[in-house]
C-alpha cells in the first residue's frame, strides 16, 4: 500500500517540478520527489512481521526473520545526497535573488 | 488548465508504473521480499552458517551488531566515502556561493530571541550535544551512527545561532576539523590497502558482537564521519546566516 | 487486513494529501511547513516499515536541518525585499 | 599495492587536504592530475575488490582495456584543461580535485549504486564549475534537471534490485541473462535508467540544461563540461549499453527514434543559430546522440573513437571560441569576424578540428565516420546511415559558413592574443588529427573486444 503511495508521491513531486514557476517551490518539489523515492526504496525491502535488522540482547540470533537491511543502507546515502543538493539549490536561489531581485523564473530575463 | 493537464498526466504516469510493477512477476510484491534470493542474506548471517548470537559470537566476518551499519561502513564502505564527498563538496559549494572574501557578520533579521528562547536553548544545548555524541558512538550497536549523530551536533550549533543573534562559531576550526576527519577516513582506507590487502579493509579485530569496543575500524570511521558531518552542516548554517560586512 | 495495513492506509492518504498541499500552496512559508510535515510523516512511514536507522536520520536531517535552511533563505529574501 | 583504487583515493585525499590552505590547493591539483596519468600506466587490469568482501557482496572496481582507454582520455583532457585554467580559477581547485576523483570513479566502478553516488558527486562538481559562468538561473536549471536525472536512474536501479536482488553490475548482468523472464518486465527499469543517464549525457529530449550552460561558458566550464564530462559520461553510458541494457523490440525502436530525432534536431538548431558557442553546443549534442546510437547498435570500438575524436576537437574549438569571446565580450559570429586574420596558426587548428568533426577526408574524423557508416550498413541500418549522411551535410554547411566568417576579416580588426600553452595544446591536437587521418592502421588494431566484461562474467560464473 505504501509502495503505491510512494510512487504517487514521486509523481506529485514531478507535477510540482513541471507546474511551479517559483524557484523555491521547485526546490520543495525536488524534496518531495526525493522523499517519495526514499519511501519507495524502503518499501522494496519490507517483509510482513519481519523485525528491524539489528541484533540486540532481545532478538539476538541471526536466524530470525529480518527486514532487508540493504535498501536502508542505500536510503541513508540518498537522504544525505538530498540534503547536499537542497543546500546547494538554496544557495543558488539566494544568488539568483541577489542578482535578479525576483524568485519567479518568468520574470528573470537571463538571455 | 495547464496545471490540471500536467496533474492528470503525472498521475497517469504513476498509475502506469504501478500497473507495470504489478504485472512484473519477478518484482517482489510489497511485504513479501524474498530475502533468500537477495544479497542481503549474507549481510544478515554475516557469511557464517552457524547463528550469530548477540554477545557471544567471537570474530564474526563483520563486527557491528547493527546490520545496517555493517553494510554502510563495512561491506559497502566505498559508498559512504562517496557519500562523505557529496556533503564535503556541497559545503564547499555553499561556502563558495554565499561566503565572500571580506569579513562576515551575522545577518540582522527582524527576529530578536526572547527570554524563553535564550534560557531554553542553554538548557537544551547540553542534552542535544550529548544525544548526538551518544548516537555517533553507539552507531555500530543501536540505530544511528555518523550521519544522524553529526546532524544532531550541527542542530545543537543551530540552537546556539538561534538563541543569540551575535553568536558566530569559529568557522576556521570547523574547516580544519572537517579536513582532518575526511583525510583520516581516506588514510584508514589506504592503511587497509597497505597493512592488509584491500582498500578500506577492516584490519582491526572484530571482538564479540555487541560490545562497545568491537568491530574494528567501524566505530572509528563512524566517529570521524560524525565529526565531519557535524562540522560541515554547521559551516553551511553559518554561511546561510551571515552576510557581507558592510565596509 | 491486519492492524498494520490500516495504519499504512491512513499514512498513505496523509502522505499524498500533505505532499499535494506542499506542492500547490501559494505562500512559501506554508509550503515549507507542509514539507516539514511531510518529512515527519515519512519518518513515521520508515518506523512502520521497520527502518529505525533511516527514521532517525530522516528526522534529524529531513525535518530539522532542511526546514531550517528553507526558513533562513526565506528570512534573508524577506530582509532584502524590505531593504 | 599499486591498485586502481588509488586513482580515486589520491584525488579525494588531496581534495580533503586542499581546503586547509588556499595556496597549496592549485599545486595539489596539478600534482595529482599528473600523478593520475603516470599511475594509470602502472595499474594492473582486472577486478579490484574493496573491503575484503568478494564480488556481489562488497563493491569492486573493474579495469579492462575499455576502461583504461577511457581513463587515459579523461585524465589527459582533465589535466590539459586544469593547466590552462588553474591560474585564473584558483578558487575552484578543491572542487576540481573532487571532480577528478568522481570521473575516475564513474569509469572504474563495477557497482550500480556506487555509479549513482559518483554521478551525484560529478554532477555537483559540474554545477559548481558552471557557477563561474555568472548565470545563476542556468546553473539552477542544470542542478534541477541533473538531480531529476539521478533520481530516475536510482528509481530504475531499485526496480532491478527488487527483481534480481543484487547491485553488482556483473552479478546483475548474469542474473538478467540467466533468468527466464518476460522481456516486457525489463522495459520499465531499462527505460528509466536510460532516461536518467540520457539527461547526464546530453541526449536530445532531456538536455534543456545544455543550452543555458554552454551558451555562456568560459575557458574552464566550456571545455570541462563539453569535452571532459561528455567523454566520461558517454563512455560510461556505452559500458552500460553494451553489457547491462538489452534493447530489443519496442524499446529498441523507441530508443533509436529518440536518438535519430536528437541527431536531426541538433543539426537543425546548430544550422539556425548565429552565436558561435551555440553552433558548437548543438553540434556536440548531435555528436552525443550519434555516439549512443552506435553503442546501441553494438559498434563499440568506432563509438569509442568517435568519443575520443570529438573530445579532442571540441576541446580545441571551445578553447578558441571562449578565449576569443573573453576578449571581444560577445560570441556573435559577425563580432568575431576575421578572428584568424591575425593569428594564422590558431585558425589552422580551428579549421582542422572543425573539418575533422565534419568528417572531411584527410582527417581522423573521416576515417572514423567512414568506418562506422560501413559497419552500420553491414548491420543493415540503412535508415540511420542515410540520416547521419544528411546530418553531416547540414553540419558541413554551417561549419563552412562559420569558417568563412572567421577567416575573412570584416571592417573592424580583432586581435586576440593566444598565449603559449594554448598554442601548444592546439599543435598537439591538430597533429594527432592529421596523423590518424593519413595513417589509420593503428585505429584498426583494436576491436570490439576491448570491453571484456562479458568474458569476465563467463569466467566467474561458468568456472
Amino acid at each position: 500500500m505504501i509502495q503505491y503511495a510512494a510512487i504517487l508521491l514521486m509523481m506529485i513531486g514531478l507535477y510540482g517540478l513541471l507546474t511551479n514557476r517559483n524557484v523555491i517551490k521547485i526546490v520543495i518539489s525536488l524534496n518531495v520527489l526525493e522523499i517519495g523515492l526514499n519511501i519507495f526504496i524502503i518499501s522494496i525491502g519490507f517483509v510482513y512481521d519481519g523485525i528491524a535488522p539489528i541484533l540486540t540482547s532481545v532478538n539476538n540470533s541471526s536466524a530470525l526473520l529480518f527486514v532487508d537491511p540493504l535498501p536502508q543502507a542505500l536510503v541513508l546515502t540518498a537522504i544525505v545526497i538530498g540534503v547536499g543538493t537542497t543546500a546547494l539549490g538554496l544557495a543558488i536561489v539566494k544568488s539568483i535573488y541577489q542578482k535578479y531581485k525576483t524568485l519567479e523564473i518568468d520574470e528573470v530575463e537571463e538571455i | 488548465m495547464k496545471k490540471l493537464l500536467a496533474f492528470v498526466l503525472t498521475i497517469g504516469l504513476g498509475l502506469l508504473i504501478i500497473f507495470a510493477l504489478d504485472a512484473n512477476t519477478t518484482f517482489d510484491d510489497f511485504g513479501f521480499a524474498n530475502l533468500a534470493e537477495r544479497v542481503s542474506t549474507r549481510y544478515i548471517t554475516k557469511g557464517s552458517n552457524v547463528d550469530i548470537i548477540f554477545g557471544q559470537t567471537l570474530e564474526p566476518e563483520s563486527g557491528p551488531a547493527n546490520i545496517v551499519t555493517s553494510i554502510v561502513v563495512d561491506y559497502r564502505s566505498f559508498d559512504t566515502l562517496g557519500e562523505v564527498t557529496v556533503l564535503f563538496i556541497s559545503a564547499l559549494g555553499v561556502a563558495l556561493l554565499l561566503g565572500s572574501a571580506g569579513a562576515q557578520k551575522r545577518m540582522e533579521l527582524n527576529f530578536k530571541p526572547n527570554f524563553m528562547l535564550r534560557v531554553g536553548s542553554r538548557a537544551l544545548f547540553g542534552i542535544i550535544i550529548m544525544t548526538g555524541v551518544y548516537v555517533t558512538l553507539h552507531g555500530h550497536l543501536t540505530p544511528g551512527g555518523g550521519f544522524p549523530g553529526g546532524a544532531m551536533i550541527a542542530s545543537a550549533m543551530l540552537l546556539l545561532y538561534l538563541a543569540d543573534d551575535e553568536f558566530r562559531a569559529r568557522i576556521k576550526g570547523f574547516k580544519i576539523l572537517e579536513s582532518i576527519a575526511g583525510s583520516l577516513y581516506v588514510i584508514i582506507g589506504l592503511l587497509g590497502l597497505v597493512v592488509a590487502t584491500y582498500f578500506l579493509q577492516n584490519f582491526l579485530p572484530n571482538g564479540t558482537v555487541g560490545d562497545l569496543l568491537s568491530s574494528g575500524i567501524v566505530p572509528i570511521i563512524y566517529i570521524l564521519i560524525g565529526l565531519k558531518v557535524g562540522s560541515e552542516i554547521s559551516g553551511m548554517i553559518d554561511n546561510f546566516l551571515t552576510e557581507e560586512e558592510a565596509q | 487486513m491486519i492492524m498494520l495495513d490500516y495504519i499504512m492506509l491512513v499514512l498513505s492518504i496523509l502522505l499524498l494529501v500533505i505532499a499535494f498541499l506542499a506542492v500547490s500552496e501559494k505562500s512559501l512559508i506554508k509550503s515549507v511547513i507542509f514539507l516539514s510535515a511531510l518529512s515527519m510523516l515519512s519518518v513515521v512511514a520508515f518506523v512502520v516499515m521497520k527502518a529505525p536507522d533511516v527514521a532517525l536520520t530522516e528526522a534529524v536531517i529531513g525535518s530539522g536541518l532542511v526546514t531550517a535552511l528553507f526558513v533562513f533563505t526565506l528570512l534573508s529574501i524577506k530582509k532584502e525585499e524590505s531593504k | 599495492m599499486m591498485s586502481a583504487i588509488l586513482l580515486i583515493a589520491i584525488p579525494l585525499l588531496a581534495a580533503f587536504l586542499s581546503i586547509l590552505s588556499k595556496k597549496i590547493a592549485p599545486v595539489l591539483l596539478l600534482l595529482v592530475g599528473a600523478a593520475n596519468i603516470i599511475l594509470l600506466w602502472f595499474v594492473p587490469s582486472g577486478i579490484v575488490i574493496i573491503g575484503d568482501f568478494e564480488m556481489p557482496f562488497g563493491i569492486s572496481l573493474f579495469l579492462d582495456s575499455y576502461a583504461r582507454i577511457a581513463l587515459y582520455l579523461v585524465n589527459g583532457l582533465f589535466f590539459i584543461v586544469t593547466i590552462l585554467n588553474v591560474v585564473e580559477y584558483k578558487k575552484l581547485s578543491s572542487i576540481l580535485l573532487v571532480a577528478l576523483a568522481a570521473l575516475n570513479g564513474l569509469l572504474l566502478t563495477g557497482d550500480l549504486f556506487n555509479l549513482f553516488v559518483f554521478l551525484e558527486v560529478a554532477g555537483i562538481a559540474a554545477y559548481l564549475i558552471s557557477t563561474t559562468n555568472k548565470k545563476p538561473l542556468a546553473t539552477f536549471n542544470y542542478l534541477v534537471i541533473g538531480t531529476v536525472g539521478s533520481i530516475l536512474y536510482l528509481f530504475g536501479l531499485m526496480i532491478l534490485y527488487g527483481m534480481f536482488g543484487t547491485l553488482n553490475m556483473m552479478d546483475m548482468i548474469h542474473e538478467i541473462q540467466t533468468a527466464s523472464i518476460a522481456y516486457s518486465s525489463l522495459i520499465l527499469p531499462f527505460f528509466l535508467m536510460f532516461m536518467g543517464l540520457g539527461i547526464e549525457a546530453k541526449l536530445l529530449p532531456f538536455n534543456a540544461w545544455v543550452k543555458g550552460i554552454l551558451k555562456h561558458s568560459n575557458t574552464l566550464s566550456g571545455p570541462m563540461i563539453a569535452s571532459v564530462y561528455a567523454a566520461a559520461i558517454s563512455l560510461m553510458f556505452g559500458r552500460l549499453i553494451n553489457n547491462l541494457f538489452m534493447f530489443e523490440g519496442k524499446l529498441l525502436l523507441v530508443v533509436t527514434v529518440l536518438l535519430a530525432l536528437g541527431v536531426v534536431l541538433g543539426e537543425a538548431m546548430a544550422f539556425s543559430s548565429k552565436k558561435a558557442r551555440e553552433i558548437l553546443l548543438f553540434s556536440s549534442i548531435s555528436q552525443a546522440c550519434i555516439t549512443v546510437l552506435l553503442f546501441v547498435n553494438g559498434i563499440i570500438i568506432w563509438a569509442v573513437y568517435v568519443v575520443i575524436a570529438n573530445a579532442l576537437s571540441k576541446l580545441v574549438l571551445y578553447l578558441i571560441i571562449n578565449r576569443a569571446t573573453k576578449e571581444t565580450k560577445s560570441d556573435d559570429v559577425n563580432d568575431l569576424q576575421g578572428l584568424f586574420a591575425k593569428n594564422i596558426f590558431v585558425g589552422i587548428a580551428f579549421t582542422v578540428a572543425a573539418l575533422s568533426v565534419m568528417g572531411l577526408p584527410l582527417f581522423a574524423g573521416f576515417v572514423i565516420k567512414f568506418n562506422y557508416l560501413t559497419q552500420l550498413a553491414v548491420a543493415g541500418q540503412m535508415a540511420i546511415v542515410a540520416l547521419i549522411l544528411v546530418a553531416s551535410l547540414v553540419e558541413g554547411i554551417y561549419f563552412v559558413k562559420l569558417l568563412i566568417k572567421l577567416w575573412y576579416s570584416g571592417e573592424k580588426e580583432i586581435n586576440v592574443k593566444f598565449d603559449l600553452p594554448y598554442k601548444a595544446v592546439f599543435a598537439v591536437v591538430t597533429l594527432m588529427i592529421i596523423l590518424f587521418g593519413l595513417y589509420s592502421a593503428p585505429l584498426d588494431s583494436l576491436d570490439n573486444g576491448i570491453d571484456t566484461m562479458q568474458d569476465e562474467i563467463g569466467v566467474i560464473y561458468n568456472g
